[in-house]
């Protein structure tokens, strides 16, 4: 993928504060199908990381395996990309962020990659506040093993040859929230506007920032009775939140609204801005956010917007005390002790 | 618990080394015989460093149950002035300590045996052939020990002054090594040591010497150490440069990773505090092991250590790795399967699985360690070998390499500087405009490779275990699929030019060869004396390092008329793959000789198979 | 996507059967080249069933992507009077309806070849050895078909329409084909039939025959039926009674488990519409296997459908089936590997791995179906050995014929009732007052099982992958441990003389015989053929259907000089259990012809490869 | 173990309903370490089934790998059991329930077994609503390899080593709300009367039981600074119901407050009756229980007593509208169509 990827450069070059164009941050020609919702995203986080002036090499591109997990081939060719096997992303991004902890991780994976087969490592990821990003592109179905039911999908919903699922939909951001991720938020492949915020405030974020958006599966999932296709959620999609993001290299000194704002300070010194949408909102009390996912689960909406941030909270890489540069790349000088310390121990051993 | 499962050594007793008359000095087995839990580990160390720092060759073995109390354990010391370190199938003296198994501890002596036991325990209706020193250790201990709830531990001690007296061993000698045992604990140093007194006096006084047994002083340990296999390993890894660790805890693995932990935090942390390290304890194997690719996929040197169901959970990851092309250190400290089987009894019944973990075409590099040294030196050249050759390696040692106690010449500082292989760096990029990641440059099926974060817009690819092309784009292309995996297959010649040689221990003029690998090497050693000695049979001899086989192994086998294979498994496995890689004309030559009772082999059981089979 | 990967024949054209000059009747194939999602498949079915209606003997393989839409899609027909079903090396006639691929389409046609193209493309500047019918396709289609959405779909009827005029097909078979493809709906069926006859008006108007390939009326397929593998396997697993169901999807195995659901859920449900069986997708494979366990554990015929990575994470479950002997039936659906691999391309790569699939000393039986009447049949066998020898049993089948159409005779309802295995009744109990789970009873290492639920005070046992004894209880002792061991090995050798016999296609004078298994028998069939006429070189041929080999099959070999074992695996995956089996005075006449790239093996592939290594 | 249990016969021998004594009930002797929480379970184990006189024959015993998972040989060995491997009992629970669903299931598992290994299988098994009774003894360490921390400790619990926890525990009973099952509670092994009402209970419910009781293990988790040792239990169990239980054949007229206490009828007519502890309790509101859950964890309480019951969601089985007769064990007539089917379909495809 990393050198196909030749879009008809414009005339007055636009670029970003490190003076790259958005054709930078391009990928390989998506061989999805036309209208899958995961080209959205792709789209989106091409710009976000444009946008936020992220040098493309220092970034890792991650994913397990299914339609949603290709896509990091079709953004950010200049990035390492890894797509791994099937449900195990999180242990490899989990490893590459042990061997490389400079760096931003962008993990993108679907709801049957994460929910069905990689639960175990999801939940685990969550619980360490692994400082990355992790996008489920989740469109209640397996796409690409020709749309079976995975488990986010909703009590009640159909598939195109009527076999009606039964079994309770997992909600992953109040999972998250629970187990103690650190910046949860929900949106749909088709809210350009509050997906690009979400993202460039993900980028801003040093935990682990859990992602769901809900992406319509044109081929298997998006005909009458299906709860994830465009329509539904043109109908039942309820923000909780606005998001603004003020990127720290930005002038900050936007008008908002303290009352019916909050103004988060994230680690780079961006802030991101949430209007409450719904009197009930407060993204800083857990206890708060989850009873109000699961409030409008009950109410049949689907809840999108920001639901909890903390900035507070160390990462998993910052519990582990490292040195500043990447494990992977130490001189052999700083890993392998003296001849000195061998024949210390040997001598202790007599 | 059925009363089943709790005698130890249900083999035919054998006549001992010589019969009860004439003394035999330095040369017994001494078994112990406790309850889990007991605390007698200690006495045990204590016994074992006792004898080394008298110059005596020793080797202990612990043969714990599954569990953590409750279950019969049996410890048993081998002194060898030969320097023997097998597991001696006889044992000699038997320290009868655990009454649930006591009457099948004295069935298994050999006539002649020595047992040693708790007074009120009658054990004489039993045998009328071995010797038996009957001793009130109860009454001793609650003498020499006021706290009650301590007696369970110091116990343990009053049997150590008892064997001491009636080997006759140097009693300062113990001393020494009771308060080292308890260097940094001065009164139970004390305590242990005055239990140690009572049952040394009680022997003196009470016990009259009726059987052969007794130890003089030798120098053949003096410039030795003692150490387990796996804390051997991790002292390999550190001084590899591991800087990612990940593992799950499983038997008899575990202490592979608690002693490279403890390691890293005394030698790997920086002046400010920080580390050059990180440890992970993952939620299971797939994880462990995917954490690992992850980690070397950033250039950082990555390990887990596990064993045979974590191996099997490793499978996915494995194929991954060989077909992406990723190193790896996976350390299998082998146990007895198939399935669960018995986690802490000793095997080697991975080799086939691990040579071909994973569905598909897949071919992994193994590595046999056959002593604690190679325990450290394997270690340090997987890392290697797994980088320069950007494949998973994995280390195959045991339960018996792993968890007991051997002795061993001081390990030698790695005099290679790391080598990490084929990677391209920033300026490599500028100079070469562009690189394509799975191309053959070399020739030898080693592409180059590039670090996520090296900064240079052409230093990204992209890794995947799907079909993939020269450039590592996405292929389904016939042509260029099976260009990759003949480049594999390359690749996976040049790996056998790089595995460490076997060790050719004895290549005479015999028309019979010998191959063995890991600890069946220690058996084989002392089999090959006893045919010598015992049926004037000369054996040629080479143990194997690792896995694919290097050229000297076929002409081993090719300059031979009949190699047996002796190994610790049901199904022949090391054979198999012998089997697989020689010309037809010599697999012919191979024989088998298997021992998988859990057991770690022993010389006579090779000798027995090797006479009955050569029809001697 | 790169352009790197459109191109699928990248062999050397090849001169076709005949040349340009004389007619060649029934017997060419056609590929189909269009563009993933474009709905090409009724085209095709149609173009398929409408041969197989005439009587002409047929097979089709699609060569699909994995993604969903988009990339470039083949689908190959082929017609032969022989019968010969193999893919083909040489395409005849290619229908090119992808842009994409057009250009590398038409090259890969040997000199005398057939493109049908869109008009304008114009790809006559490629080659001027091959004939070009162009169509303006677009400008038909529009002309029937008013709804711009559909035309999409439409305009694949339209080469239909002008493949059956180039070719002289009959008409009414054409159209009873597409009424009988849209059997449901009536108006698509109008629609695409006019499409089909505009596609022919066409044709016949404004295009001059020039090429020799034509059809005729044959009467080999009269009473024969088509159907792809994975449909066969559910169908023999309905009959065989399977009641548990588990999956996870996978290609190219979920179709197995969707036909099953299908068929389960009309034929398997009471008056009272209640269901007979349970049908689970779970989680991943791992979960799917424990649960084959766990209802094979209660007396349920349980199974689950998988592919290459999903049997490297069933692993331990397979290894705890083994040791713990429970039924199971695993169906593996190869695809190519390793990892990830070529999801849609086809592969007998995981033989080896599932051979001995799972850390320790385990063992596995596969089951090798070589037509889709073998799904059917091996599948209901594999349920009936699965309980008679209460083990894991594999089927190991591959995309090829799993998902692909093929004829055959049609299938024979099983005269044998269902063989349930030795299962202890509470009044088995009573009689017997008890019963010792694992003990050799009847000398053929297989015990009796009881299952929960059975109402006799003595009837439970406890089930574990850990050392158990004959009764079932927990051991570690060395003796009861090796004594299981023992009796798991006599077992194995029961299994081997239950396996279904190979079939033994031709035993006459030759020297060299020829090994195959799958779907690999269709080219060599078809190679010796090739053999005979070109070569006038005679070979012998045996089809293996189970593992572990029967004696048949070491009769075979040692009957021959020379051996050569045809697979589609680099490894010479089946070679090497052969190896390992065979003494080896017979193992050194082994030689391998293997293929791997994805594509079925062809005939000229191995007659190329045998001739070269025959020297002739 | 089937046959080893021989406990000394009583003089006049008490019997349950069925006329069995409770020896009928007993196990193989324990050989896990003498103090260990797990035994006290396996007591209340046998206890309970004794009283509600369960056919031991009708029982199936499943478990992974720990010394947890190696209680079920320690009851009822008159049962079939199952010590599978490690992580995946949930899986193979499940299949032994569609193979004979008219058996009752009670899986042992640990928390090292369940929630870190077997998270995945476990969520999915809690989504499922499977009828079986799952008990979690939680010593929040895996003991049977010497005592490392499990995903169940405390931050800042330690090792005797000295080693510190510092990641977040996972909450089962929270996961255990929120993904389906409909019997949630957690007791402690030192707790006999409230544990032994709570398992009568779990023995009369159809649908997921999770118990996760606290089990100290006193080999490696019982000292100082351990969040999981007896004292640490006696000092910070918080009651937040008081568990009755009245079986369907003993007389329910007993005498209870309406206002103070939940009486809920389960399905074989016994009841169970809740007496509230904290005002703020209501064992049929998730949403209300996932809250109370999460508020105690936050005052470092550990709350004990039936979370949350819901007797009227379907379960797994139920799902399946399956026959009425085991699966496994129906004979060839019912599972194997006639040759007229199969003719039938041979037709339909020439
Ligand atoms: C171990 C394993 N099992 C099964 C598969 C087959 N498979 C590929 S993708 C996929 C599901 C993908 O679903 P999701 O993660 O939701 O991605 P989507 O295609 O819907 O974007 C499955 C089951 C696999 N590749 N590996
Ligand atoms: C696949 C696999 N990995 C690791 C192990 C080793 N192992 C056995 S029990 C256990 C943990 C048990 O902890 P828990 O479930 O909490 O049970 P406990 O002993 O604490 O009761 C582990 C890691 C194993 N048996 N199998
Ligand atoms: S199948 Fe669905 S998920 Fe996959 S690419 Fe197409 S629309 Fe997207
Ligand atoms: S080690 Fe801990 S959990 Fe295991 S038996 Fe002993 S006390 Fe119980
Ligand atoms: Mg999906
Ligand atoms: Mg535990």
């Amino acid at each position: 993928m990393a050198t196909t990827a030749t879009p008809p450069a414009p005339k007055a070059p636009k670029t970003n504060r490190l003076g790259l164009q958005i054709l930078e941050y391009r990928g390989g020609k998506t061989n999805l199908c036309a209208g899958c919702g995961h080209n959205s995203i792709s789209e989106r986080i091409i710009d976000a990381f444009y946008e936020m002036g992220v040098q493309p090499e220092r970034v890792m591109k991650l994913s397990g395996i299914g339609c949603s997990s290709k896509s990091p081939a079709f953004f950010m060719s200049r990035s390492h990309g890894f797509n791994s096997v099937h449900g195990r992303m999180p242990a490899v991004a989990t490893g590459a962020l042990l061997g490389n902890h400079t760096m931003k991780a962008i993990g993108v994976s679907g709801d049957g990659d994460t929910v069905s087969i990689g639960m175990g490592q999801f939940t685990h990821l969550l619980r360490r506040n692994l400082p990355m990003i992790y996008i489920i592109e989740n469109n209640g179905v397996y796409g690409l093993t020709k749309g079976q039911f995975s488990a986010t999908a909703d009590i009640g919903s159909t598939l195109k040859t009527g076999v009606i699922n039964d079994l309770p939909p997992i909600d992953v951001c109040t999972l998250a929230i629970e187990l103690g991720a650190t910046f949860i938020g929900r949106s749909f492949s088709g809210d350009k506007k509050q997906l690009l915020a979400m993202i460039k405030a993900a980028i801003a974020h040093k935990g682990t920032v859990l992602l769901d958006v809900i992406s319509p599966c044109v081929t298997f999932n998006d005909h009458e009775g299906s709860t994830k296709s465009y329509k539904y959620m043109q109908e039942h999609e309820e923000a909780i939140s606005e998001v603004g993001f003020v990127p720290h290299f930005e002038d900050i000194a936007v008008e908002y609204d303290a009352g019916s704002t909050y103004d988060v300070t994230m680690h780079d010194g961006s802030h991101l801005r949430l209007r409450k949408l719904h009197d009930d909102y407060n993204p800083t009390d857990r206890i708060h956010a989850v009873s109000a996912l699961m409030e409008a689960q009950q109410r049949g909406e689907v809840l999108t917007g920001i639901f909890y941030v903390d900035t507070r909270k160390p990462s998993f890489i910052d519990l582990l005390n490292l040195v500043d540069e990447p494990l992977g790349t130490l001189p052999e000088s700083r890993v392998r002790p003296p001849q000195s310390v061998l024949e210390d121990i040997m001598k202790r051993m007599r | 618990m059925a009363t089943g499962d709790v005698a130890l050594n249900t083999e035919q007793p054998q006549a001992a080394a010589a019969g009860p008359t004439g003394e035999i000095v330095n040369d017994f087995s001494i078994q112990v015989a406790t309850v889990n839990g007991s605390g007698s580990q200690s006495a045990n160390s204590v016994l074992l460093k006792s004898l080394f720092a008298m110059g005596i060759p020793v080797s202990g073995k612990n043969l714990f149950p599954s569990n953590i109390a409750g279950l019969p354990t049996w410890y048993t010391i081998r002194a060898s002035k030969h320097g023997y370190v097998a597991r001696k199938k006889e044992i000699d003296i038997v320290v009868a300590m655990n009454a649930e198994t006591a009457k099948d501890d004295v069935l298994s002596l050999p006539a002649g045996g020595v047992a040693i036991h708790e007074e009120s325990a009658n054990l004489q209706q039993h045998r009328d052939d071995v010797v038996f020193y009957p001793v009130p250790f109860d009454k001793i201990t609650a003498a020499v020990c006021s706290e009650a709830k301590l007696r369970k531990l110091v116990k343990n001690m009053v049997y150590v002054g008892v064997v001491a007296q009636l080997l006759e061993m140097d009693l300062a000698t113990v001393e020494a090594a009771v308060r080292r045992q308890f260097a940094k604990k001065q009164k139970a140093a004390d305590l242990n040591w005055s239990a140690v007194q009572a049952g040394y006096d009680y022997a003196k006084v009470s016990l009259t010497k009726q059987d052969p047994f007794r130890v003089e002083r030798m120098h053949a340990t003096d410039d030795k150490i003692i150490i387990e296999g796996n804390a051997a390993a991790a002292l390999g890894c550190m001084f590899a440069g591991v800087t990612v660790v990940t593992w799950y805890p499983i038997t008899p693995s575990s202490s592979v990773v608690e002693s490279l932990i403890d390691l890293l935090k005394k030698y790997r942390v920086e002046p400010d505090g920080k580390a050059t390290f990180a440890v992970v304890q993952a939620e299971d194997e797939l994880a462990a092991v995917g954490m690992v690719l992850g980690a070397a996929w950033t250039g950082a040197r990555s390990m887990t250590a596990t064993s045979g169901p974590g191996i099997s959970l490793m499978s996915e990851f494995a194929g991954l790795g060989y077909f992406a092309e990723i190193p790896a250190v996976i350390f299998d400290i082998q146990r007895v399967g198939p399935s669960t089987g018995m986690p802490t009894r000793t095997a080697q019944g991975d080799i086939l699985t691990v040579a071909h973990l994973s569905h598909g075409d897949t071919r992994h590099v193994m590595l046999l360690p056959g002593s604690v040294k190679e325990c450290f030196e394997l270690s340090i050249e997987a890392f290697d070998l797994s980088e320069q050759l950007q494949t998973p390696v994995f280390v195959m040692s045991d339960l018996d390499l792993g968890m007991n106690n051997w002795m061993t010449e001081p390990f030698q500082y790695p005099e290679k500087p790391m080598r990490r292989g084929k990677v391209l760096s920033a300026d490599d990029l500028q100079r070469l405009d562009g690189f394509a990641r799975y191309q053959d440059v070399d020739g030898d099926g080693i592409g180059y490779r590039t670090l996520p974060g090296t900064e240079h817009p052409k230093a990204a690819f992209f890794t995947r275990g799907s079909g993939h092309n020269e450039r590592a784009l996405y292929t389904e292309r016939p042509d260029e699929y099976q260009q990759q995996m003949e480049r594999l297959t390359r690749k996976y010649e040049t790996a056998r030019s790089m595995m460490p040689a076997p060790v050719l221990i004895a290549d005479g003029t015999s028309k019979v060869g010998l191959i063995a690998y890991g600890t069946t090497d220690f058996a084989v050693v002392e089999s090959r004396v006893q045919m010598q000695t015992e049926y004037q049979f000369e054996t040629d001899y080479m143990r194997l390092r690792a896995y694919p086989f290097t050229r000297e192994v076929h002409d081993f086998v090719a300059a031979h008329d009949r190699i047996y294979v002796i190994e610790q498994n049901r199904d022949a496995q090391m054979l198999s793959l012998l089997k697989l890689d020689l010309p037809a004309e010599d697999a012919v030559k191979l024989r088998s000789v298997r021992h998988f009772n859990g057991l770690p082999i022993d010389a006579r059981s090779v000798t027995d198979e090797l006479v009955m089979q050569e029809g001697i």
